[in-house]
């Protein structure tokens, strides 16, 4: 039973991933880059660490799942806002550029 | 008889006395020219004092022999046999003679200090070479002249000085590694021995007798190549470009006869002369030697430049004594090797007038003597004098020498050797004879007339030394019986080693 | 069986792949950050191969340090001369192809003929194993670097400090550009080193706690360490300084001294230089080392002698 | 067989890391190769020796874990040379054209002023 | 422990703390501490000498913790011998170093810190007796010595170091590759492997060329002559003497020691490359522009010298190749700190400027000609001594090939040395004048005159050393 739950969520979550990779591959520009690419892995991420600790079982795992996933938001949160300011003041200067 | 703690100090003392002498100089810098004169002339005379000494006590019978052990069964040993004697003697003499010339003849000329300093180093490797109680200190300071006389040959520093350098160590370090490599051959075979009159490999003949035939031929050619035997006299002309005195002091005596001295070491106290002959390199040594010395003249015949054909000349001249030698026998063995000192004193004295007429008035070829003669009598005398021993007039020292090697040779009933020393002899006479009619016969040329700068104190100090070799080299020849004389002191040598 | 085997072969391809982009990826910007994933990746490996220790190690310090270093070296170079900088320099030369296919063979073969090998009986490694008990840890690992051969991790630290030593012949002439994150006052990266400051601390001390029984030790516990310190230069919380002081100074020789101490102080209780004198020496070690390497491979990333706090 | 697939990979990553330092002048590009072929070592010495109760040695692991260390510490030196010498020569490889014994003190010198420049 | 060993503890030791301490110091006091400490370590090679006349080796274990479980040191005559000649170029380094890298310069800071690591490194190995323990010892070598280079700051020297950095790590890598094969065969890391009958011998290959680009052994010296040549003074006069030294007394444990029975053939071919070396590094020192890449490229021939251990193998040629790094590490470390100075007043060592150097410079110009006369291996040199024991080694075991080589190596060695003094004393141009520096204090030319008389004396009452070396090394039959 459980395993079949986990086996859905780390389906769910492999799928999430592979859509953010596709559309960070696809989308047209940076910032619809980034919100497919930080969105989805979050949420693959953390339907991955679900099943595993589902799988594993030991409160422990799962918190220690759980640092890791609010970690990589965090990781993931601050490197795309970076990236978008970047972006963003570059398109600035060239605009002034002409 | 003396005490035996000296009998070890002297001779190393024989041969640090102008070592030290050259570190003062070093020392003492260019300015001290005052200095650097007494202090040359001092060690020249201690020097000379301390060979007297040591050959009375030789001939009182003491034996000299000083040992050090620079490393297990391979030692440093200085001793005094007659032969030293004989070597050092002539070195001794030769030194003081040549350091009155060299004092006034370098006058005013720069890096004295270096000059003189290696000069007295080369007397001291010549001493050692003369003092060596075993090969490996006679190739230690057989390398050692090699290394203090090309200062000497490069003095001047000209481009062709240093040319005539390098080809002086292309030869004779090329020399020094052939020896080098029969050296530890040698001694691979026979350890660490003594020269000893009749060699000490006699014993291992039986066996490896191949072996000691290609050590022997690399040995001769290792000594040859100093003692200037064709073909490997090369450098010796060459080396004419250094100053008079260096060309007088080295290539007529210490360097040329190093070599010859080492080939007779080799000959008689590592050899044995029997050997030699049973190895069957007696004729080939008799053949080199002839050769050389007819090769030699004619080349001397075909140079104008003075001092160039006198270079030849020696080429020819020293191998009279590894002629002498290899015919062996008491007769010819004393010819060769008092020529060792008679040989010495002409050419020197030579050396020493071509020198001041090129520095007087700037003589440099054979045509440029004409009528010398009238304005330098006492030099051209000289000159003359040596040059007729030279051509083996009696009763000069050229002739006693070449009277016992040519009854020597016929006594080993060799008379193709005789035809040689008769053919040299001849040829001596024509490349000498010029030189003397155009010294005295000739009209005066166009230097003979050239001013002089040369002040007169220096002047007579060069005059006085040549004479001086020159009344050596007829006194010599007159007392050529006296007891004491080099050919009774070489024919006690010779006793030695052939009875 | 062979499942493991296909998850081996797969990991394997990745390493090589992000290798080759490494090796011959044209830019050599991206080359770098291909380094950084191939660290990564070489990370995974070793946790398959079942050394954690290694694991953390190459992580932290294989690819996050290095990587770290390498880029603010770019970055220096880009300061100086843009052009010159990523001026590509790369000829490719088949011969240099033949010979790479040459070397990989000859490794190829060296490593499978030497798995053949049959080993020796009573090898260093039982012996560890054996003698692991005497010495109380629970670790292997951190018994051979820190007991058995802790003299080599006593000159290893060394080299670390040599390092350091040495970049400053060159970095006390030039001036260097400093890396820094542009608008570092932004509230977010605030909270960000707010929270990653105490983790990397819990995290370090964790590390440095457990290592002596479990994965972990000094080295990855410094490394992490460095790590924020490298955080803290990029959000100029941290600024470099170029004066030189005597706090840092004796921060960067702890290590290499602790380790001293350890060889030294049994010589004078009349023992064996070296002996083991038990688990709190070697956690005080281990405190030290782990300061050392944090400092020194901070102030290499800066670039300068010394640290200042910036404005915030 | 799972050692014999590493061993494999760690040929691979050393030849690529041989042929990276060959065809590359820059002297990062080389860095970046030596400490590939450094990985392939490391690799192959935890893989080539026997493991123990099916765990790597553990010498070999803390000969690697002392290995990466002094990796670390070469990379970073090399990387502060590396800024230097591109300060002074303005381009950033060893070539033969900058060949030590063609420049005498004064293209030193020269390098010095432009490095200067550099360091305004 | 025993006496002895605690005294091994202190040559690596006193260095290392030093080192340390100039670290922590401020850096206008760091020369002193260096000075303190490069003058104690060497007093403790005064007992250890006589505990090696003693008792043959000084060993001591690590914890207790025998090999192959722990590490060990061994000291033993030819680690004696190079330590001394360590110490003795070190303090002869020191003046020059003193006034070279006075507070003002920049460097100095690091500068004396990095020279304490060094001299760790280099005694470090030379104790050890552990295979991975010799690699650290061997990066901290290189490290530090390629930081010291680089203290010159010119784009040669920062070019030369790089590509001394890069080779070295090149060969640390073979090296710990063969070491890792060393391991998986045998499971311990010890150099003297118990109970193997034969290394494998691609390990051994891997170990051996790795040291060789260490030892800057031709053909793999690439790095040797732009890094010594380019180097200041006080440093490359430290790394001719003794870093490539220390890389190959590794070199001789490793074949000796560790291969049990190295191949035949490989030590034919060795000694094949030390032929080639000694030609070419002849040939090229003799074409140089440069005084001190003269001297460098002289290290490259001399160091081929060293390889024909391998195939005579034998007592006599062990001492005469102990001998041999004995005399030359002096004689180089004289001739570097001589070209120190002659770049210091001359403001390059172009031997263009050479001419007329006699007469401003004579000290200098003695110490060239004396230790020239050391390397062409003249009589009664030191030189001489360890060519006459290699010679005569090489005649007992009927190599004559090897004969005629050391025999003609001389003759090279002069080519290149007399066209030094030749060009020093007697060219024409000699009294051509150019602008002068200020002369560094004599001190500086007086201590690479004694090393150079050293050099030339030992060749007198070389006895002791000889003795010493006489205990041999294991897998060289006495």
């Amino acid at each position: 039973m459980i395993d079949a739950l986990a086996l859905a969520f780390l389906l769910s979550g492999c799928f999430f991933i592979f859509a953010g990779t596709v559309g960070m591959l696809r989308l047209p520009d940076v910032y619809c880059r980034l919100h497919a690419l930080t969105k989805a892995d979050n949420l693959g991420l953390l339907l991955i660490c679900v099943s595993l600790s589902l799988l594993d079982g030991r409160v422990r795992i799962a918190l220690l799942l759980l640092l890791i996933w609010l970690l990589a938001l965090l990781a993931s949160t601050v490197s795309a806002h970076l990236i978008a300011r970047h972006s963003r003041a570059r398109q600035a200067s060239e605009g002034d550029g002409g | 008889m003396i005490a035996p703690w000296t009998t070890q100090i002297l001779p190393p003392a024989v041969v640090l006395v102008s070592t030290l002498a050259a570190i003062v100089i070093f020392v003492a810098g260019e300015a001290r020219q005052r200095l650097r004169i007494w202090v040359n002339l001092t060690a020249a005379m201690i020097k000379l004092l301390l060979v007297v000494w040591i050959g009375l006590e030789v001939l009182a019978g003491t034996t000299f022999m000083f040992r050090f052990e620079l490393l297990p069964g391979l030692e440093l040993i200085l001793h005094a046999d007659a032969l030293s004697i004989l070597f050092a003697s002539l070195s001794a003499v030769l030194w003081l003679v040549t350091t009155i010339y060299a004092i006034a003849y370098l006058e005013h000329s720069p890096n004295r200090a270096r000059f003189f300093g290696f000069f007295s180093l080369c007397v001291s490797a010549t001493m050692g070479i003369a003092m060596a109680g075993n090969l490996l200190t006679l190739f230690l300071f057989y390398e050692l002249l090699t290394l203090t006389t090309w200062p000497l040959v490069v003095h001047n520093g000209t481009p062709e000085a240093l040319a005539a350098g390098r080809s002086y160590l292309r030869y004779t370090l090329t020399g020094g590694v052939v020896l080098l490599t029969a050296l530890v051959w040698l001694y691979g075979l026979a350890g660490n021995a003594v020269f000893t009159p009749g060699g000490f490999l006699a014993p291992l003949a039986a066996e490896n007798s191949a072996a000691l035939t290609l050590i022997f031929a690399m040995l001769v050619a290792g000594f040859g190549v100093k003692a200037g035997l064709i073909p490997l006299h090369g450098w010796l002309p060459k080396a004419m470009v250094a100053p008079a005195p260096v060309s007088a002091l080295l290539h007529a005596v210490a360097v040329v006869k190093a070599g010859a001295f080492g080939i007779i070491r080799t000959v008689e106290d590592v050899y044995g002369l029997d050997l030699v002959a049973e190895l069957g390199m007696r004729l080939p040594l008799i053949t080199v030697a002839s050769w050389t010395i007819v090769i030699g003249s004619l080349l001397a015949l075909r140079e104008h430049h003075l001092k160039r054909r006198l270079a030849y000349s020696t080429v020819s001249q020293v191998s009279y004594i590894v002629l002498g030698i290899a015919v062996g026998g008491l007769l010819a063995t004393s010819g060769g090797m008092v020529h060792l000192v008679h040989q010495g004193l002409m050419k020197i004295t030579l050396f020493f007038c071509a020198g001041i007429f090129g520095l007087l008035l700037g003589v440099s070829r054979i045509d440029q003597l004409d009528g010398l003669g009238r304005r330098m009598p006492w030099v051209s005398g000289a000159f003359t004098v040596a040059a007729l021993g030279m051509i083996g007039l009696p009763p000069l020292v050229g002739f006693i020498s070449k009277w016992y090697l040519a009854s020597g040779a016929l006594a080993a009933g060799m008379p193709l050797v005789l035809a040689v020393l008769i053919t040299s002899a001849l040829l001596n006479a024509a490349y000498f004879l010029p030189l003397i009619r155009r010294l005295w016969l000739n009209p005066p040329g166009r230097l003979a007339e050239a001013p002089i700068e040369i002040g007169p104190l220096p002047r007579l100090a060069l005059m006085f030394s040549a004479v001086s070799t020159a009344a050596l080299v007829v006194a010599l020849g007159v007392l050529a019986a006296h007891p004491l004389s080099p050919l009774n002191w070489v024919v006690k040598i010779a006793q030695g080693y052939s009875p | 069986m062979s499942a493991q085997l296909i998850v081996d072969v797969l990991l394997g391809l990745i390493l090589v792949g992000l290798a080759a982009q490494v090796a011959i990826g044209q830019h050599l910007f991206r080359a770098i950050v291909f380094y950084v994933a191939f660290g990564l990746a070489m990370a995974v490996i070793w946790a398959r191969l079942g050394a954690p220790d290694l694991a953390l190690a190459d992580a932290a310090i294989g690819a996050g340090l290095t990587g770290a270093l390498m880029m603010v070296a770019f970055r220096r170079l880009v300061e100086i001369d843009p052009k010159q900088a990523q001026a590509q320099g790369t000829r490719s030369s088949t011969l240099a192809v033949l010979i790479g296919v040459l070397a990989a063979g000859m490794v190829a073969t060296i490593g499978l003929t030497a798995l053949t090998l049959e080993h020796q009986p009573g090898h260093a490694g039982l012996q560890v194993m054996a003698a692991l008990d005497d010495t109380g840890l629970g670790n292997p690992i951190t018994g051979v670097l820190l007991v058995f051969r802790g003299f080599d991790t006593l000159i290893e630290m060394t080299v670390l400090l040599t390092a350091f030593v040495g970049s400053r012949v060159m970095t006390n002439r030039s001036r260097l550009y400093v890396a820094t994150i542009a608008g570092f006052q932004l509230p977010l990266v605030r909270t960000l080193v707010a929270v990653i400051l105490p983790l990397a601390a819990l995290i370090a001390m964790h590390l440095l706690w457990i290592g002596s029984d479990q994965p972990g030790g000094a080295f990855q516990a410094g490394s992490v360490l460095a790590g924020a310190g490298v955080l803290l230069l990029l959000t100029g919380t941290l600024l470099p300084a170029s004066k030189s002081r005597a706090l840092v100074r004796l921060a960067l020789v702890a290590g290499v001294a602790s380790l001293c101490a350890l060889v030294l102080a049994p010589m004078l209780r009349g023992e064996v230089a070296m002996a083991y004198l038990g688990r709190g020496s070697l956690l005080f070690a281990e405190a030290l080392m782990m300061v050392s390497i944090a400092t020194s491979l901070t102030l290499l990333f800066a670039g300068r002698p010394s640290l200042k706090l910036g404005r915030s | 067989m799972t050692s014999a697939v590493f061993v494999l990979v760690a040929a691979a990553i050393f030849g690529l890391g041989v042929h990276g330092l060959l065809v590359s002048a820059h002297i990062m590009r080389k860095l970046l190769a030596l400490n590939l072929m450094l990985s392939a070592l490391f690799l192959l010495l935890i893989v080539v020796p026997a493991t123990i109760d099916g765990r790597p040695d553990p010498v070999p692991q803390a000969l690697v874990l002392t290995g990466i260390v002094i990796a670390v510490s070469t990379t970073a030196f090399a990387l502060a040379l590396m800024v230097r010498l591109f300060g002074k020569q303005g381009h950033a490889s060893i070539h033969p054209d900058i060949d030590p014994r063609l420049l005498g003190r004064k293209a030193a010198r020269k390098g010095q002023d432009r490095a200067s420049g550099d360091d305004r | 422990m025993t006496p002895a060993a605690q005294l091994l503890i202190g040559v690596v030791f006193v260095p290392l703390l030093t080192a340390l301490v100039a670290v922590l110091l401020p850096p206008r006091r760091r020369r002193w501490a260096v000075l303190l400490g490069g003058l104690a370590w060497p007093c403790l090679l005064v007992p250890l000498s006589l505990a090696v006349a003693r008792e043959g080796t000084v060993t001591m274990v690590f914890g207790g913790w025998t090999p192959p479980l722990g590490i060990g040191w061994r000291l033993d005559a030819l680690a004696l011998v190079v330590l001394w000649v360590h110490a003795l170029a070190g303090i002869a380094a020191l003046p020059s170093a003193w006034q070279r890298f006075d507070p003002d310069v920049p460097e100095s800071g690091p500068f004396w810190s990095l020279w304490m690591i060094l001299a760790t490194g280099i005694n470090l190995a030379l104790l050890a007796a552990d295979l991975f323990n010799l690699y650290v010892a061997l990066e901290l070598t290189t490290l530090a010595a390629v930081a010291l280079i680089a203290t010159d700051d010119g784009i040669a020297a920062l070019a030369a170091a790089m590509r001394y950095l890069l080779l070295a790590v090149l060969g640390s890598l073979l090296y710990v590759l063969g070491v890792g094969l060393v391991y998986a065969q045998t499971g311990s890391l010890a150099m003297q492997q118990p109970g193997i009958d034969e290394l494998n011998n691609v390990a051994l290959v891997l170990m051996l060329t790795g040291l060789m680009v260490k030892a800057a052994i031709f053909p793999l010296h690439v790095w040797l002559p732009h890094a010594y040549s380019n180097a200041p003074g006080p440093v490359a006069a430290i790394m001719a003497a003794v870093v490539g030294k220390a890389a190959l007394v590794a070199f001789w444990r490793i074949w000796f020691e560790t291969a049990v029975a190295p191949p035949a053939l490989l030590a034919d071919f060795l000694g094949l490359v030390g032929a080639a070396a000694i030609v070419y590094g002849a040939i090229a020192a003799y074409l140089q522009p440069r005084l001190k890449m003269v001297i460098a490229y002289s290290s490259v021939s001399q160091f081929g010298f060293l390889l024909l251990l391998l195939p005579l193998a034998s007592q006599q040629a062990f001492q005469g190749a102990g001998f041999h790094v004995l005399t030359h590490g002096l004689a180089k470390a004289s001739m570097f700190l001589a070209a120190a100075n002659i770049v210091t007043v001359l403001g390059s060592d172009s031997i263009r400027h050479l001419p007329g150097l006699d007469k401003r410079m004579p000290l200098e110009a003695f110490t060239l000609a004396l230790a020239g006369v050391t390397l062409i291996g003249l009589p009664p040199s030191g030189g001489f001594t360890g060519k006459w024991m290699l010679l005569s080694a090489a005649w007992e075991a009927g190599g004559w090939f090897w004969l005629v080589l050391i025999v003609a190596s001389g003759l090279m060695s002069a080519a290149y040395v007399f066209r030094i003094l030749a060009l020093t004393c007697f060219h024409p141009a000699r009294r051509a004048v150019h602008q002068l520096h200020p002369r560094p204090p004599g001190i500086t030319s007086l201590a690479a005159l004694i090393l150079a008389l050293l050099a030339v004396v030992i060749g007198l009452y070389p006895h002791p050393v000889l003795d010493l070396l006489g205990a041999g090394m294991p897998g060289i039959s006495p």
